[in-house]
């Protein structure tokens, strides 16, 4: 990187494996067929996720969305489109809130890389917490299908 | 723009002098010394003004119009004097300037109070809208200037339509005089675009306006702080602006009426301190300005803005328009000259304000505004509360710098510098 | 009262330090020391509430909720912890608190929201009020609390009715059961009275009203500041009231909803920061509060609020509580006891809150006032707002000495004194 | 008086005379027949006024008044109606003018007493800048019921 730029202060942020999904873009694309599908925008900065959700019996079976955003809020959804499938429904939530409550702590919580899986890349998101909503997008948006499912 | 006079902009010794009256411009609160570019947002305040209000509301502080005691007497004074103040500072009569909350609340009750005059049969016709008549807006409002009409329009049957913008976000007087028909019963437009930096042309489109009997409603939000202003000779029937962004404190908007139209709209709030004679069934309530001051007003919090008036002409607002047409001018260009960074709004050298909004081809805005912060530097990310703008301009979300009297070059630079960094940061575009 | 336990009043030694936080209080603004009566108008501020702002306006000063740089996360973090330590100072939920400009405007929210929402047909039936059905408040409200209902009678085609006074200005709760009725939709009624000092049975009156499917709203502009609230506990739907009576600052009205009406309510005021998404033609809301909460907050004052709060709970709900019911009955039998001077507001020995209004036989108040004044005594004389209720005393004005943290017994003795003198200076009644 | 009242501070105010008027109250009641009325209110205080006034080609004849209020409103309406008639109407406003122009001076205005006549008690009055529209209340009511003969 050239000039000026300010790496340091950023590279807990921008871990290198968030700069790639945001660019690989894993499961992107409408899912079909899905059992459950949630549109999740975040008002502040316009991000926005439509995600769908297939189950097999009680394993998430596959996961797709499409969104626009910033590059935390689409190398998360990337990161959960391939790190999802295979859990339980109960083994996503357990994932989900391990993760919202790392981003919470402002650092406070020590990342637990068996609950998180890659998502643990995104620990350095806490200390900057104007950011938090980008990294929960997709998350929430599993969150709120599962959800979904359960209350049918 | 360059000017000869020393007197016709502020010189960078000028400047390091304001600048040491902004205690916050000292801070580093990312650890980093701060470049402040968000002032279109908020504005930060000198300590002049911090001290205004805090002598007086450890000295003079009261109820205004109420009492009877000194106490209340000392503050009344300062409350009218500061009202006198303000409305000296953009050519207004006292009469002419009430209070509001921001100037979203001032917008919102001139649509309130109209939707209440029409509800009630709007006797004057200076006030009727109805179905088939028009509001007119234009494309790139903040929704504070937007959605007021949008709702008037729905109540009153009328319908709202707006001046487009190019592919830069830029209209022009001849879309203006174009959309202005003989249905127009309604011209609400920003002096200054926070989004574009665009300039309006407020004189020929009130003209117009009032040819067709139509009222004209004026977002000076942007304009108003940054460059001296003449509210009645524009020729516009109300407008609005905010303390929070011309130095003064949070709390305080200011609406301008006309005292025509000031005597014609019924309050949007009612209650204490506007009313003559109260009945348990009836109300009578008192004149402009008194009539849309309902309850306790944010006395200390005016005499604060008073002393942000007094400061800003203690500069001069000629010189820091000029200075901010510089910067403006000098962010314009940069930004255009950054491959891969598209600038919204007019084109280098053609007028505009002191901001600049730009995109990053394949970053998004708030990771943009990541790595700037990270550099100290304080711009704004997001659709601005312009989300019409922003998806006319095909992007969710763009960068604004923004200056005020105490942005250096050196600052704008910086954010220049910075900003030519973000896409190789991001991997993109080589 | 008396009070054994040393914790459960304020002391004289207490309140010489307390006093000592407040800079205006060593203020002669007429040339003698101020004797201030006047809290229940405006309340003076601590240096504690000016230091917190100080150092937010000097050091975290920002745009909230919008800008993604280091200052704005500063500033919103103070923002939202500022709405949750007010939040919980009154027993609810961060959401269920939202910001207006004053208790008025809070008030006018309300009203101006189920105006909005019956326009639009209210298809929530909690909100539904038509011809036939009926608001109800009392004759002894202040104007903030009536006008507001009157407007929204006047538009929705209902009935405002009125619990009436006694000779005294005072009403009880078997008035108010009695005037609720099948056919109330909203009751709104004051905490306690800004010129009796009484003190509403709001939970059995919120029972009886929610017995007929009745919205509650309480003016607690009177309550809040001097006495432990918990407002779900009370069970009312909404309430307001202001920080400049409860030692912030000006421009700060807080507006209590609960979940399920914030959640039903459309805002009264539209524009930025309060929506999800915008067209040119649609809208979309956010959820409460920031629903309610259009254009830039007074961040600053809001800071400068939850500081107030801070230090009101440092010296004790329950001990300002008691030493303020005491001096109020100080107040109440001193008065009473001067030949000429009629007490208005419960008996002495009753229950009131610590503030109280005479009238004095053959001297305008007015006059009384300016007496007081001359002696150094900030006091309020008027129609405190509150017109209906004077006349039904039969007086124009009376006047009001009311009472905070920071007052004396001293103070309280001293305002009787010179009462008890002022119809000989006029020469009446010897 | 007794006890700690403070005679000083408002002895400027509460002139000898202007108490005397205060009970006095001449030309109280409804004048019959009057040739224009106005009804003024100071929405502050809620003192009020009806006054009527009759000429006699270019001389005030009489004037007479209704109202309540403190001392200050009623002393001044007091003195108006003892004082005014025998002016001509040219010689009522200029007396309007010239009290209007003391009370607002705050003490900075030298009192003429030719030109106020027993107006000249309300001096004071310019040192207590909310007590003004009391002392004028009377004044401006006359003023404008001349106004309304003049625009007929
Ligand atoms: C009982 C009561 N309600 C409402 C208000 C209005 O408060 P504000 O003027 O802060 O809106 C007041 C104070 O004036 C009051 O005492
Ligand atoms: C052009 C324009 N209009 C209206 C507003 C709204 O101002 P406020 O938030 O102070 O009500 C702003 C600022 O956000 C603005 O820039």
């Amino acid at each position: 990187m050239s000039g000026q730029a300010p790496r340091d202060p950023l590279a807990g942020l921008y871990q290198e494996l968030i700069l790639e999904h945001a660019k690989r873009r894993s499961g992107e694309g409408v899912l079909e067929p899905a059992d459950a599908e949630r549109f999740l925008r975040n008002p502040t900065c316009g991000d926005e996720i439509r995600l769908r959700v297939r189950l097999d019996g009680e394993t998430v079976d596959a996961v797709g969305w499409e969104g626009q955003g910033c590059s935390i809020s689409q190398a998360s959804a990337s990161v959960l489109a391939e790190d999802v499938p295979g859990l339980t429904a109960a083994g996503a939530r357990s994932r989900i809130e391990a993760l919202r409550e790392l981003l919470r702590s402002r650092g406070s919580v020590e990342p637990d890389e068996a609950l998180l899986g890659d998502a643990v890349a995104f620990a350095g998101v806490a200390r900057f917490p104007m950011r938090v909503k980008c990294a929960m997008l997709a998350w929430v948006a599993l969150e709120e299908a599962l959800d979904e499912l359960d209350a049918r | 723009m360059t000017t000869t006079s020393a007197e016709a902009t502020l010189s960078e010794e000028r400047i390091e002098l304001l600048r040491a009256d902004f205690p916050i411009l000292a801070e580093q609160p990312g650890g980093v010394p701060l470049v402040y570019l968000d002032s279109g947002a908020t504005s930060q305040q000198p300590r002049q003004v911090l001290e205004a209000e805090w002598v007086f509301r450890t000295q003079r502080n009261a109820a205004v119009h109420r009492g009877a005691h000194t106490l209340a007497a000392l503050a009344t004074d300062d409350y009218e004097l500061a009202r006198e103040r303000i409305a000296r500072f953009v050519g207004a009569k006292p009469t002419e300037i009430s209070w509001a909350m921001n100037a979203t609340d001032a917008l919102n009750t001139v649509a309130l109070s109209l939707a209440e005059a029409n509800r009630a049969g709007a006797t004057d016709p200076a006030l009727r809208i109805r179905e088939g008549d028009e509001i007119l807006v234009t494309e790139a409002e903040h929704h504070a200037n937007l959605l007021p009409w949008q709702r008037l329009a729905d109540e009153t049957g009328a319908t709202l339509r707006w001046i487009e913008v190019d592919d830069d976000g830029v209209w022009t007087l001849e879309d203006a005089l174009a959309a202005i028909t003989e249905r127009t019963r309604l011209v609400a437009i920003a002096h200054v675009s926070n989004v574009t930096g665009l300039i309006a042309p407020v004189e020929a489109i009130a003209r117009a306006a009032h040819a067709v009997d139509a009222l004209v409603v004026l977002d000076a939000c942007q304009s108003v702080p940054h460059r001296p202003v003449d509210l009645p000779a524009l020729g516009v029937d109300a407008a609005a602006f905010s303390s929070h962004k011309m130095l003064g404190p949070g709390g305080v908007g200011v609406l301008y009426l006309t005292a025509q139209l000031g005597a014609a709209l019924p309050p949007a709030r009612v209650g204490g301190s506007m009313i003559t004679t109260v009945t348990m069934t009836e109300r009578d309530y008192l004149p402009a300005p008194q009539r849309f001051e309902a309850g306790t007003q944010p006395v200390g919090a005016i005499v604060g803005l008073a002393a942000a008036v007094d400061y800003l002409e203690a500069v001069g607002m000629r010189a820091i328009e000029r200075h901010e047409v510089a910067l403006g001018e000098r962010l314009a260009a940069g930004a255009a000259a950054i491959d891969g960074v598209r600038l919204v709004g007019p084109r280098p050298g053609s007028e505009r304000a002191g901001l600049a909004s730009v995109i990053v081809d394949g970053v998004h805005a708030h990771d943009v505004g990541q790595v700037l912060d990270a550099a100290g530097i304080a711009a704004r990310v997001g659709h601005h509360c312009a989300q019409p703008l922003h998806r006319r301009l095909g992007v969710a979300a763009t960068t604004r710098a923004s200056t005020y009297l105490t942005t250096t070059e050196a600052e704008v630079d910086r954010f220049l510098d910075v900003l030519s960094t973000v896409r190789s940061y991001f991997g993109v575009g080589r």
